[in-house]
């Protein structure tokens, strides 16, 4: 425990100081706007955090974590992806029936397991990250109770996480028995090392680990619960549990895997590319025909994880750097994505169906404009962030030679044109008849704000990505 | 010359005021800046060509780098232009052409609601195509080639209250899209072997790299086909042209006769090098445009609307650029590509002025006698008519197609068989051409006139009429004197074409007969169609010219085709026979994908044991996975 | 076969028979009550693995508070009146397609592995040994699951509160 | 202790086996939960058997977290289904809907 230990830690401190004091503010005076302003402060405080210390060597704190560059980005992404999301909680909770304080400050606490996780180095913080998230995650979805499909998507993520979180740790344990020590290098050194003579045991604590993580980024078959969940929480969770659960996961994919060479454990590699390749083909089918947005969006990032999964599996020194890449990018457009979804909605009923979203054009050419935007950017139409994404993965796969799926990538993502268009032509559509548009008010100051933001980083991104691109490979070197 | 990059980005700064203030301009203001800026881009391009003309830069080409985009590793696409006599050439007709089909827009479309939007979506495309051919590399020319698609889609749905019209839009989109994933595999395949995709360096290398007639190459050339094919609506690409008709007329001319149809043209011309090393490709082109040209142009002899028509014959036209790229003959094909984007815009544009005076009719069976009704439009489509006919001495149409009849012949690579398939061709062009220009213009009148056509649809009119007769003195072969104007301007970014010196002399006799055939033909279609089809009705049918009708008819049944080789594998056969599959085409893919998409949404069931028991078998199949494989 | 290894194998034997009686009853209190076994059984296993600790906390804290706490909940719900049907036969191919996986697995570890066939040594880590090394090299674990009990506790707080959801009730009544 | 860990290894993996069961075909919630109990213990019986193995402490401190993870599980979970219960009066996911 030295000073150095403390300083690196600054950004979790700042965020747990966030904690105590919105949990105290709480405690002595409920206010909407003054936890806002708290949760807002502590989170910007924690951003300057990693602004002041993320140019610091690494350091290794406890046997638990280590503060890398890696993970000040991932850091810095969880906290930005979490401000977003409460604001645009903001009104969304304006109006709840009861009190809503306390979203704020699960979201704080969930914010901090998926930082523990981005910067976690050994087994425990794995888990006891991902146990955070998931219990603050489930908590999150069923905020809304008095919708039953809140609080039916809060129990379904409660089991089935339940249920992933304990082969995980089973797995963990499996490792543990085999490898004798936690630490991920240590077990990466042992996977690399035992080549054809692997152990039934690790390879078993592998699988096991690979259904923990695979559950979280909803890869087929661990994929059911996505758009249940989607539909069914509150817009505000979903934008959170679709951008910090799936970025902090993406952090430990690449301390876990990363370091793997994929040629000399070719079990890992199938197990990954199978999964990648049925969550691509799985999720584009899936997502078709669907008459919800939000569940589009749901079966779209499972499709989305796929792709990710394609960059980081082609190995060599692009897969991470097209990885974090693209996790940047797909978390820049599923925030805007899901803050015009939160921007229509209201605590007693979210815009989802198609409907909502007919003739959405004529109401708020704005708006719509920027859905359009971040759907493009979905479906990877040049200029947009997600377009560089999958173009660099793309890349990224044709240096690792995996041509098959580089092929199902681009095949998938041309059908994903057909849906992502969809919603795009209802925007543009005539309004319907005797319809009510949700919002009569008109978008809230802090919504609008992270519109702005997210359509300007996409649009930033996707046109002149070569700043993001440095800072990136900076931090994967 | 710094200022290239305003030529895309005034169209482009016009669609942008045109999309977010649309709703708030008057309709005056929104023509003003839609035509305007083109009309701009055109002063540009034309002060741009003199410029060329009156210092030839070194290398041929000016290059301008605007913006460098994104460095991966060895990629760095930039926004970066390289003018050369192609690129002249085809801005020159995009913004020209594309000047006057807004001007001419502004009449005509003047009842409609949407004005401002049109003009938006019209400008978008004009810039997107403009980039298409400036790019300097690859990935630019490919985001051009993929908004002029969008464009293409948005303005074929434009009147999007119809949902025939929204499925014409996405079968040109789907079917396109066919031939584009194609190029994108090229270029992934290009840059992985030759590790850039700026384009005079790729042709550069793939010389210095690769052997001719090698496998690459081949590939290569031919995945850059498949882009080319999709998007000029050639064999077996074709269903979706004479569908996109759906669109307003005005698109129909700028969009699929004069430019975008024609971006496939010129990417081959653009990347000869890379078909030169690759003869087999070069046949295949040729075969490719062979082939179209005939089978459209019997299509385009059976049918019954005037737009159809048209779109077959475009398909025709652009069958004979493909033929002469596949021969060498490269300025021929774009000098055909020249004339081309001059008559038949024109002749849409006619058409669509004889639409606007019948208040929307297209069928030709309900025209007629429209010579007394509509003078001007009758003069100004003769004149189209007779250049697309390639009627001698006096038609810009006569000049190309002679060359490229010519050179199919003549060339290195040419041979009688395509030089049989391009007279065929000429002839058929001719007969189809004046079967439609009677049944409007002759006989009895049968629906009448409601309003004539204003100034600003006539001056197009008038303007194009002169160019498509006149264009062609630019280039003239040897036996009429040996202009080379167009062709020497062209040298520098194009080879000439290689001439077979066995085959030279015979030039005036190979003339002589095409042209006489030429003039039979137009004889013929006179004693035939002149007179109303009342007429002939009677005798006429026989049950074998009535099925090849129908056969022609519905474009030789190649929807009815794709229904067949996409469905089988993944629907039923008794859901084939029960259904009627002749108009579904290219949907059926969409169909496949629905009957999976209900299958797996069969385990979307909600239901947490489901879901529950769904991840504890996952978990079996991922530890197997990871344990044996 | 030493007397640890007897004791190994007769408390393996207690724990699986509870867990197995546990999960296949339809009262609930049945089943709380045979986990409750099972837990204790594993208690004295963790003792007998050298974790006097740890069984310490494996019969405070899970057979006694969560234990207690389900049967609170049992005790609130009334459970007579949810009968549930057992071993629905739908249920059967998945449960066969992992059992087969599992046991190969399983077999596979048995038998088909060296490393872990030696007989494990005796050790003992004493509670004191072990406060040592969880405070000196796990601080920073400790006090991020200070932070997950303080989540839970916030969750079942708000989750479980009675009030607003007659206040949302009557809201319902008054649109 | 002369047991191999393979032996002790086997009985966690028979635990959790069981624990998957229930939770998977158990039609109450509270069953559910207590599947999932079941599986969490059998992990802390494995960290704490391997633990023995390397002769280390390291899977004994696992083991506490796991204690703890499975008690702040256990209390949000059950917070949720009274909640559900209140609201549905059942016990059965599949009339959760």
């Amino acid at each position: 425990m030295q000073t150095a230990d403390f300083t690196a830690l600054t950004p979790l401190l700042l965020l747990a100081a966030a904690i105590a004091a919105v949990m105290l503010q709480i405690a002595l005076k409920r206010s909407h706007i003054l936890t806002i302003v708290l949760t807002l402060a502590g989170l910007i405080a924690a951003m300057l955090g990693v602004l002041a210390v993320g140019d610091m060597p690494a350091r290794q704190v406890t046997p638990l974590v280590t503060m890398d560059r890696l993970a000040f980005f991932f850091i810095g992404l969880i906290l930005t992806a979490t401000a977003a999301t409460a604001l645009l909680g903001c009104r969304y909770w304006e109006h709840a029936v009861g009190q809503c304080e306390e979203y704020y400050l699960l979201l704080l606490v969930a914010a901090l397991g998926a930082c523990v996780l981005a910067a976690a180095h050994h087994f425990a913080a794995f888990f006891i990250g991902l146990e955070i998230l998931s219990i603050s995650l489930f908590t999150l979805m069923a905020f809304a109770r008095r919708r039953m499909a809140s609080v039916e998507a809060g129990l379904k993520y409660l089991v089935l996480a339940g249920i992933s979180s304990a082969f995980l740790l089973f797995g963990i344990a499996l490792i543990y028995a085999d490898v004798g020590s936690l630490a991920f290098p240590i077990w990466t050194a042992r996977l690399q090392a035992a080549g054809e003579t692997v152990s039934p045991l690790l390879l078993i604590g592998m699988g096991m680990t690979v259904i923990g993580v695979g559950f979280k980024l909803a890869l087929v078959p661990f994929h059911m619960w996505t758009a249940d969940i989607y539909q069914g929480a509150p817009a505000p969770t979903t934008a959170f549990v679709a951008t910090v659960s799936k970025s902090a996961m993406v952090a430990l994919l690449l301390r876990l895997f990363a370091p793997v060479d994929f040629t000399a454990e070719p079990a890992l590699f199938w197990t990954l590319a199978i999964l990648a390749f049925a969550s691509m083909i799985v999720g584009n089918i899936l997502a078709l025909r669907q008459d919800s947005v939000k569940r589009i969006l749901a079966y779209s990032s499972i499709a989305h994880m796929g792709y990710l999964l394609v960059a980081f599996l082609s190995g060599g020194p692009a897969a991470i750097a097209a990885t974090v890449f693209y996790i940047t990018a797909y978390t820049i457009t599923v925030l805007g994505a899901f803050g015009v979804v939160t921007v229509l909605s209201r605590t007693d009923a979210d815009a989802d169906s198609m409907s909502d979203f007919q003739g959405l054009f004529f109401s708020h050419p704005w708006l719509a404009g920027v859905f359009m935007a971040m759907l493009l950017s979905l479906a990877g139409i040049p200029l947009t962030a997600g377009f560089i994404g999958k173009f660099y993965a793309i890349t990224a796969g044709a240096q690792g030679g995996i041509w098959w799926l580089i092929i199902t990538l681009v095949l998938t993502s041309a059908a994903s044109l057909f849906y992502y268009l969809r919603i795009v032509v209802a925007m543009f559509s005539p309004p319907l008849e005797n319809k009510t548009q949700p919002p009569a008010a008109g978008i809230s100051y802090s919504g609008g704000l992270v519109l702005t933001v997210m359509t300007v980083l996409l649009i930033w991104v996707g046109s002149a990505p070569g700043p993001l691109i440095d800072l990136i490979g900076r931090i994967t070197q | 010359m710094q200022s290239f990059w305003l030529i895309p980005a005034l169209p482009l700064a016009g669609f942008l005021i045109l999309a977010l203030g649309g709703g708030r301009l008057s309709r005056g203001a929104a023509a003003v800046v839609g035509v305007g800026s083109v009309g701009l881009s055109a002063v540009l391009t034309f002060w741009a060509v003199f410029a060329f003309l009156a210092a030839r830069p070194e290398q041929g080409a000016f290059t301008q780098n605007v913006w460098q985009w994104i460095a991966v590793a060895d990629l760095t696409p930039a926004i970066a232009f390289h003018v050369d006599a192609l690129t002249l050439t085809m801005m020159g007709v995009i913004t020209g052409v594309g000047f006057f089909i807004h001007l001419y827009s502004v009449g005509y479309m003047a009842g409609e609601t949407g004005y401002a939007r049109f003009f938006a979506y019209m400008n978008l495309f004009v810039s997107a195509m403009l980039i298409l051919v400036m790019a300097d590399n690859l990935l630019l020319l490919y985001l051009g080639w993929e908004g002029v698609g969008l464009c293409s889609y948005l303005l074929i749905g434009f009147w999007y209250r119809d949902p025939a019209n929204g499925y014409a839009a996405r079968k040109a989109f789907v079917v396109t899209r066919a031939g584009d994933t194609a190029m994108a595999i090229g270029l992934f395949l290009l840059f992985d072997r030759l590790g850039t995709l700026h384009i005079q360096e790729l042709m550069q290398r793939a010389v210095d790299t690769w052997p001719a007639a090698s496998a690459m190459p081949t590939i290569a050339a031919l995945l850059l086909l498949g882009g080319a094919v999709g998007k000029s609506a050639q064999l077996p690409l074709q269903t979706w042209l004479p569908d996109a008709m759906a669109g307003p007329t005005p698109v129909s001319a700028l969009i699929h006769a004069a430019t975008m149809v024609t971006a496939g043209v010129y990417l081959i011309a653009r990347t000869h090098v890379l078909f030169e090393l690759a003869p087999a490709a070069l046949t295949a082109v040729a075969a490719i445009g062979a082939l179209t040209l005939l089978l459209a142009g019997f299509s385009a002899l059976c049918q019954t609307d005037i737009k159809r028509v048209l779109a077959y014959s475009t398909i025709s036209q652009i069958g004979y650029m493909f033929l002469a790229l596949g021969v060498g003959a490269w300025s021929a094909a774009i000098f055909h590509l020249v004339t081309h984007a001059f008559f038949k815009a024109l002749l849409f544009l006619g058409a669509g002025a004889v639409i606007h005076a019948l208040d929307g009719e297209q069928e030709l069976s309900r025209m007629g006698g429209l010579r007394r009704e509509l003078p001007l439009t009758f003069l100004t489509f003769l004149a189209g008519a007779a250049s697309l006919a390639a009627l001698p001495l006096i038609t810009a149409g006569f000049y190309s197609k002679d060359m490229i009849i010519w050179e199919a012949y003549a060339a290195a690579r040419g041979s009688l068989i395509w030089w049989f398939a391009a007279l065929g061709g000429a002839l058929l062009t001719v007969v189809y051409t004046f079967r439609m220009f009677f049944r409007v213009f002759e006989g009895p009148l049968q629906t009448r006139v409601h309003h004539a056509p204003g100034v600003s649809m006539t001056l197009p009119l008038v303007v194009l009429a002169v160019l498509s007769l006149t264009a062609g003195f630019v280039e003239m072969p040897r036996t009429l004197g040996g202009v080379h104007l167009f062709s020497t301007f062209m040298a520098g970014a194009l080879p000439m074409v290689q001439l077979d010196p066995a085959r030279e002399g015979h030039e005036w006799f190979f003339q002589v007969l095409s042209a006489g055939l030429v003039l039979l033909a137009l004889l013929v279609s006179w004693r035939l169609f002149r007179r109303p089809i009342a007429h002939r009705a009677a005798g006429a049918d026989s049950p074998l010219k009535a099925a090849l009708q129908r056969w022609w008819l519905a474009g030789w049944g190649f929807d009815w085709l794709y229904d067949r080789l996409f469905v089988r594998p993944y629907i039923f056969l008794a859901r084939i026979n029960r259904n009627d599959v002749i108009d579904s085409g290219i949907d059926q893919i969409a169909r496949g994908a629905q009957t999976l998409y209900r299958t797996a949404s069969a385990t979307q069931t909600g239901r947490l044991r489901t879901y529950a028991a769904s991840m504890a078998l996952g978990a079996a199949l991922v530890i197997a996975l990871a344990v044996w494989s | 076969m030493t007397l640890y290894s007897l004791l190994f194998y007769l408390l393996a034997i207690i724990i699986l028979a509870s867990t197995v009686m546990a999960v296949t009853r339809r009262n609930l209190v049945h089943a709380i009550i045979y986990l409750v076994v099972s837990f204790f059984g594993s208690a004295m296993l963790f003792y007998l693995l050298g974790a006097p600790f740890l069984a310490a906390i494996e019969v405070i804290i899970y057979a006694g508070a969560i234990m207690i706490l389900f049967l609170f909940i049992v005790m609130m719900i009334d459970v007579d009146r949810h009968k549930e049907r057992l071993f629905p036969i739908r249920q059967c191919l998945p449960a066969i397609i992992f059992g087969l996986v599992y046991a190969a697995v399983g077999l596979m570890v048995t038998f088909g592995h060296s490393g872990s066939k030696a007989s494990m040594p005796i050790a003992v880590a004493t509670p004191n040994a072990f406060g040592r090394f969880v405070f000196e090299h796990h601080w920073l674990a400790v006090e991020i699951v200070s932070l997950l009990l303080l989540v839970a506790l916030i969750g079942a707080l708000y989750l479980g509160r009675l009030k607003i959801e007659k206040s949302a009730a009557a809201g319902k009544e008054t649109p | 202790m002369n047991v191999p860990l393979t032996h002790l290894l086997t009985l966690a993996g028979g635990l959790f086996f069981i624990g998957i069961w229930c939770a998977v075909t158990r039609r109450n919630l509270i069953m559910v939960m207590l599947g999932i109990e079941i599986m969490l213990n059998a992990a802390a019986l494995a960290f704490v058997g391997a633990s023995l193995r390397w002769q280390q402490m390291e899977g004994q401190a696992v083991a506490l977290f796991v204690l703890a993870i499975a008690a702040a599980e256990v209390s949000v979970g059950l917070a949720l289904i009274i909640c559900i219960y209140r609201r549905y009066r059942t016990l059965d996911p599949a009339k959760v809907q």
